[in-house]
């Protein structure tokens, strides 16, 4: 688009570069901030419903959709109270450290083929370790508050989500290993076509563990029934006891833009990324399914795709917070330490195997397996370098692996 | 330090050694129902001593009642247990019926069992309903709520009051039951029995639940006893005695001609032909789980002593009786009278002076003695298993600070 | 992303280029940071300026297109050591070890020093002029790829440029070392960290030792009641 | 000045960049008498290293587009990273040790040989 911009509108590069950032950064705030808006509407609405009840049906019209709107003026207006013994400096900033954490991990994350903020070729690595910054800010609201409600929720934040990015980076890796590449596009983009090709489709072993890597989530973004930061009824609020108004919006944000965060994860490295279960414009041969001159309809196509698989898993974890009681902080590090961790391990370990003893999948050829997407990239370097493809092949040792496998 | 971890047993140690904190849980607590005040000494997240500060509610209830006639002091057993209000005004009017010799009809009694048994229900819908609270689940709350709010609808026909009625009074009731109101509790009643299967999925069978509760504020019966706790809590220790079939002739005569078995866990099983859930492997006699599950059984006991009751209360002939004078005059003498409450045995004692108004009114709460055992059920339990142990308890602060 | 427009523009934006703006940014935010871990005193705070340093070091990685160790630095560095730095600091956290004054003639003699050694790294850092070249700008090409197969001992990027015959080895070894040490150090850490562990005595456990160790639990008069009550 | 402010990005920034993470993570070792402090400047020192690994490894940041270490600077750093982590673990339990036997964590007053 900066492209377009240089050659059709006349600007100089500088300018369009900034214009496209700064539309891409008020892009992914609106996502957030947005986001949270609907997902918090949608949270009353879906507890009240499972609970039997209305909700809010005032604000706003019938459905009461300007509820969470008419809330975000209320806390703006709020009295911002500072406990005495607070740590001023850090009390302020915590909020944002939460948050920033949870806006910066929207940059690498692709929307559709290449509607994403900066594709990086460790995209899937960089999303998983910024959204492990948001602990700071959480930890740091806790010590900063000067309330011993507020430090037991950071002990517990902390010693829960370092323990969980254990499991959760375990899952992870595996369809980063079938797809052969960090980058959440590449990863998205061998899952085109028909639903099948959905990693979680991709053996048993895949859909074991996407269900691991959902449980991880939840309790990397702190919700029920892992919600022990907070845990209203034995912390009072936990690590948020002492915020209130503005700042106190800011930790919402944060937590549903995360909870936001991970279920795209889990859509593009599971599910499908913005590929639909049935290749609509590849069987009206629009567009071979792969980014590059594909129409912007299909793009805004592919986004509302991931959105909505994206709102679905946000949906789930909802419909579990009011389903569930919450579990206790030795259990929450058993169910990591003794289940997650180690299922996640064997799975692992059972992709691998799969990869090695039948890496077309079950029906030949409709997977391509990581090995050739080493390949790949080593002919693309050959190429390049124009080097002599018999000693490749001699030096190379994983190649003999490849082609026996063929 | 170490000498002083040597010699008492109680302060437990473990992998890493931090600060002792006090903390203050309550008197606005989430999860201490009402304002309680527990004071934590944690370790860490773990509570090696707990003290409950109590006291926050007083009203000098029991002061006020030796200024009032004894039917003038009805509204204030209202606000003892305002959740079994009905069961506080039986309480008090059958102990001064015992001091007066006074007996009600035929038809005032069954009429009684009828609407205790329906506050029972509703007492413990509120139990279960907070208990899911205090572990951290919403839903079960509301559920439990929507059932109650019938209840209650059931009861504000009877005397127009919501929370407390000061509807059963010496020598019978205010009122008779308005016309149609047998079917609609009977109606309310059929739709209420599947729900208790719903209540049973969300709580005593999830496995998050059960590993919240099971083997966590372990009662022992002797400790049970020892600390005087009554009621559910007590029969969740497996101690089987029920006032409405061990107490005073004068409360047991209620009851006579019933038909009802102590809800009480026997050798981790519960003898009755109803379908209930099975006692999971985890669970130990006299833990969280066993005392919930306990309320849960006495749910459905009072569903059938409630169906007894409006068969013979239809059956009776005759008219209800009216009650006794505002200013009937009291006996020289006392009387003191234990009666099953749903949160325990609540015991009132009067003495009489030969005037209409006492001269002296005690109440024994059950709550108190229920909730003097949770520092020794609390020692050494995680944060998160306080409120777990409390809510299992089941206190209401109103009967306990009176 | 042309440097042509550098010293004819009088445009700041242009003038500064977002490599350098950004470079700028993220060094500035370093060292900074850094200074700030000296000169405060609150140990909690020290964890935040370093978080801050640190991050923003993680973001000069990127910047030299070294993308996956910046990625490993947020992770294992800020994601996973400082909190548990933190942790640390709250579970030794007393109101007066949280701020542990140095004396301010330590601090003067470390300041001098300190400025020494500094000048000689500086003057180090720009001693050779083919350091100084300035480079081409936006890290395109990954290197995530490289720098995964040199673990597992494929040196794609010696068989590119030199078309070896036998590559050298890689870091397979390394690697491999790098694995247990980790493991020594985990086991290590646990044991280390382990106080002598004691059964923690359930209130149950206590009532059936009393007899013994105890006086008995006084009886209430409620509870004389319950047994011996009328039946 | 306006050659580190105008010029591009070279070598040369990043190392004096590094360099002073380096000094203000020794004189953090040096002055802080709170263990968990010490702790903070090893890392810093560790992470002024890194910085240089990187930017001898990075061939965008070389004027003639070939780096001095290669691919090897990116894999040290990855090394020096990963035995951070490993150090401060070990580190951080030293010093819960020492907090439980002493019930202190200055530095200073670490000065009796057995535990």
């Amino acid at each position: 688009m900066a492209e377009f911009l240089i050659e059709t509108a006349g600007l100089p590069a500088w300018l369009s570069w900034t214009a496209i950032a700064v539309l891409s950064a008020v892009l992914i705030l609106n996502v957030i901030a947005g986001g949270a808006l609907v997902f918090i509407w949608a949270e009353r609405k879906i507890a009240a419903r499972i609970q039997d009840r209305l909700g809010p049906t005032r604000t706003g019209g019938r459905f009461g959709w300007l509820q969470s709107l008419a809330d975000g003026i209320k806390l703006l207006a709020k009295e911002d109270l500072m406990p005495d013994g607070a740590d001023a400096l850090l009390f302020r900033i915590a909020p944002y450290v939460s948050f920033c954490a949870s806006f910066c991990a929207f940059i690498a994350l692709p929307f559709a083929f290449d509607v994403v903020g900066q594709r990086l070729n460790v995209g899937v690595f960089f999303v998983v370790a910024v959204l492990g910054l948001e602990v700071f800010g959480v930890i740091l609201a806790g010590y900063a508050s000067a309330s011993k409600w507020s430090l037991f929720g950071a002990m517990r934040e902390a010693a829960q989500v370092v323990s969980y990015e254990v499991p959760l980076g375990m899952c992870v890796v595996v369809p980063v290993m079938l797809a052969g590449s960090m980058d959440l596009v590449t990863i998205g983009e061998k899952q085109a076509g028909w639903g099948s090709n959905w990693f979680i489709f991709h053996d048993p072993f895949t859909f074991i563990i996407f269900w691991v890597y959902y449980t991880c989530a939840l309790a990397s973004v702190n919700r029920a029934p892992f919600d022990l930061a907070e845990a209203e009824s034995e912390l009072v609020a936990g690590f948020h006891t002492e915020y209130s108004g503005l700042r106190w919006s800011f930790f919402f944000m944060a937590e549903y833009g995360s909870m936001f965060l991970v279920s795209a994860l889990a859509a593009i490295l599971f599910l499908g990324a913005w590929n639909g279960p049935v290749p609509v414009s590849q069987l009206l041969g629009l567009s071979d399914g792969m980014a590059a001159n594909a129409p912007y309809a299909l793009r805004l196509l592919g986004c509302m795709n991931l959105l909505l698989k994206a709102t679905v898993g946000v949906l789930v974890m909802m419909w579990i917070r009011w389903t569930l009681p919450r579990l206790r902080i030795d259990q929450v590090m058993t169910t990591c330490l003794k289940y997650c961790t180690p299922i996640a391990a064997a799975m692992f370990a059972g992709v691998m195997l799969w990869q090695l003893f039948l890496p077309g999948g079950l029906v030949a050829g409709s997977f391509q397996n990581a090995a050739g997407v080493r390949e790949g990239w080593l002919e693309q370097s050959n190429n390049q370098e124009s080097v002599n493809e018999d000693a490749l092949s001699d030096i190379v040792p994983s190649r003999r692996i490849v082609e026996v496998s063929r | 330090m170490s000498q002083i971890l040597d010699e008492d047993q109680r302060i437990i140690e473990f992998d890493v050694r931090t600060d002792e904190m006090l903390v203050n849980m309550g008197p606005q607590h989430p999860s201490t129902h009402g304002v309680l005040r527990l004071v934590l000494r944690t370790d860490g997240e773990i509570v090696s001593e707990m003290e409950p500060h109590i006291g926050y509610l007083h009203r000098c209830a029991e002061k006020i009642g030796e200024n009032l006639t004894a039917r003038q002091w009805i509204p204030y057993t209202d606000r003892m247990d305002y959740l079994a209000a009905m069961n506080m005004n039986l309480g008090w009017s059958l102990t001064v019926e015992k001091l007066l010799r006074y007996q009600v009809s035929e038809k005032a009694r069954h009429l009684r069992i009828l609407i205790a048994e329906l506050n029972r229900i509703a007492s413990h819908l509120v139990g279960m309903g907070a208990y899911g609270l205090d572990l951290g689940t919403f839903s079960p709350f509301l559920y439990a709520f929507r059932e109650r709010e019938k209840i209650l609808d059931l009861l504000e026909e009877v005397c127009g009051a919501r929370l407390t009625y000061s509807y059963i009074t010496i020598g019978g009731m205010t009122a008779d039951l308005p016309p149609g109101w047998l079917q609609r509790c009977e109606a309310f009643l059929d739709q209420f029995e599947p729900v208790i299967r719903e209540y049973h999925t969300l709580l005593t069978t999830n496995a998050i639940f059960v590993k919240r509760t099971a083997n966590v504020g372990v009662l022992s019966p002797e400790m049970a006893i020892d600390y005087g706790c009554t009621g559910p809590v007590l029969r969740g220790s497996g101690i089987d005695i029920d006032l409405r079939r061990d107490g005073e002739s004068i409360y047991t005569a209620m009851y006579d001609g019933y038909a009802f078995e102590v809800a009480v866990m026997k050798d981790g099983h519960y003898p009755r032909d109803h379908e209930y859930p099975a006692v999971p492997q985890d669970a130990v006699l006299g833990d969280c789980w066993h005392r919930f599950f306990v309320r849960m059984l006495e749910v459905v006991q009072s569903m059938d002593l409630i169906r007894q009751s409006i068969d013979r209360y239809s059956q009776c002939k005759g008219p209800l009786g009216e009650p006794l004078k505002l200013i009937e005059k009291l006996p020289k003498g006392d009387a003191y009278l234990e009666t099953e409450c749903p949160k325990g045995q609540m015991g009132f004692y009067v003495v009489g002076d030969g005037t209409s108004i006492p001269w002296r009114v005690r109440a024994r709460s059950s709550a108190f003695s229920n909730l003097a055992v949770a520092p020794e059920l609390c020692r050494g339990c995680l944060i998160a298993d306080v409120p777990s142990v409390v809510g299992s308890l089941d206190v209401v602060m109103g009967e306990i600070d009176r | 992303m042309n440097h042509e427009t550098f010293g004819l523009s009088t445009n700041l934006f242009a003038f500064l280029d977002w490599h350098d703006f950004f470079f700028l940014l993220f060094a500035g935010v370093a060292c900074v940071a850094a200074v700030m871990v000296v000169l405060s005193d609150n140990v909690v705070r020290m964890a935040l300026h370093l978080v801050l340093s640190l991050g923003a070091t993680a973001g000069l990685f990127f910047l030299a297109g070294a993308e996956f160790v910046g990625a490993m630095q947020l992770m294992i560095y800020v994601g996973g050591t400082l909190v548990l730095l933190v942790f640390g600091v709250m579970l030794t956290a007393q109101t007066q070890l949280v701020a542990l004054r140095t004396p301010a003639g330590d601090r003067v003699i470390a300041g001098i020093l300190a400025a020494a050694l500094l000048a000689v790294l500086v003057q180090a850092a720009f001693s050779i002029e083919s350091w100084q070249k300035p480079g081409q700008g936006v890290a395109t090409a990954p290197t995530a790829t490289p720098l995964g197969m040199a673990l597992v001992g494929v040196r794609v990027d010696q068989v590119a440029e030199e078309n070896l015959v036998r590559p050298k080895s890689g870091y397979l070894l390394p690697f491999e070392i790098v694995s247990v040490h980790l493991l020594v150090v985990l086991v290590g850490a646990a044991y280390l960290a382990r106080a002598k562990r004691r059964r923690i005595p359930r209130s149950v456990d206590l009532v059936a030792s009393a007899d013994s160790t105890k006086p008995r639990l006084p009886v209430t008069a409620s509870s004389t009641l319950v047994a011996g009550g009328p039946k | 000045m306006t050659f580190v402010l105008c010029g591009v990005v070279s070598v040369s920034h990043y190392l004096v960049v590094g360099a002073i993470l380096f000094t203000c993570g020794v004189v953090c070792m040096a002055l802080k008498r709170n263990a968990l402090g010490v702790l903070m400047g090893i890392e810093l020192v560790l992470n002024g290293a890194n910085i240089n690994f990187v930017a001898f490894g990075s061939e965008y940041l070389a004027g003639d587009g070939k780096s001095v270490l290669g691919l090897d600077g990116e894999v040290m750093a990855l090394f020096v990273i990963l035995l951070a982590a490993a150090e401060a673990a070990v580190a951080l339990a030293i010093t819960l040790n020492f907090y439980n036997n002493h019930a202190t964590v200055d530095v200073d007053r670490a000065d009796d040989l057995h535990g």
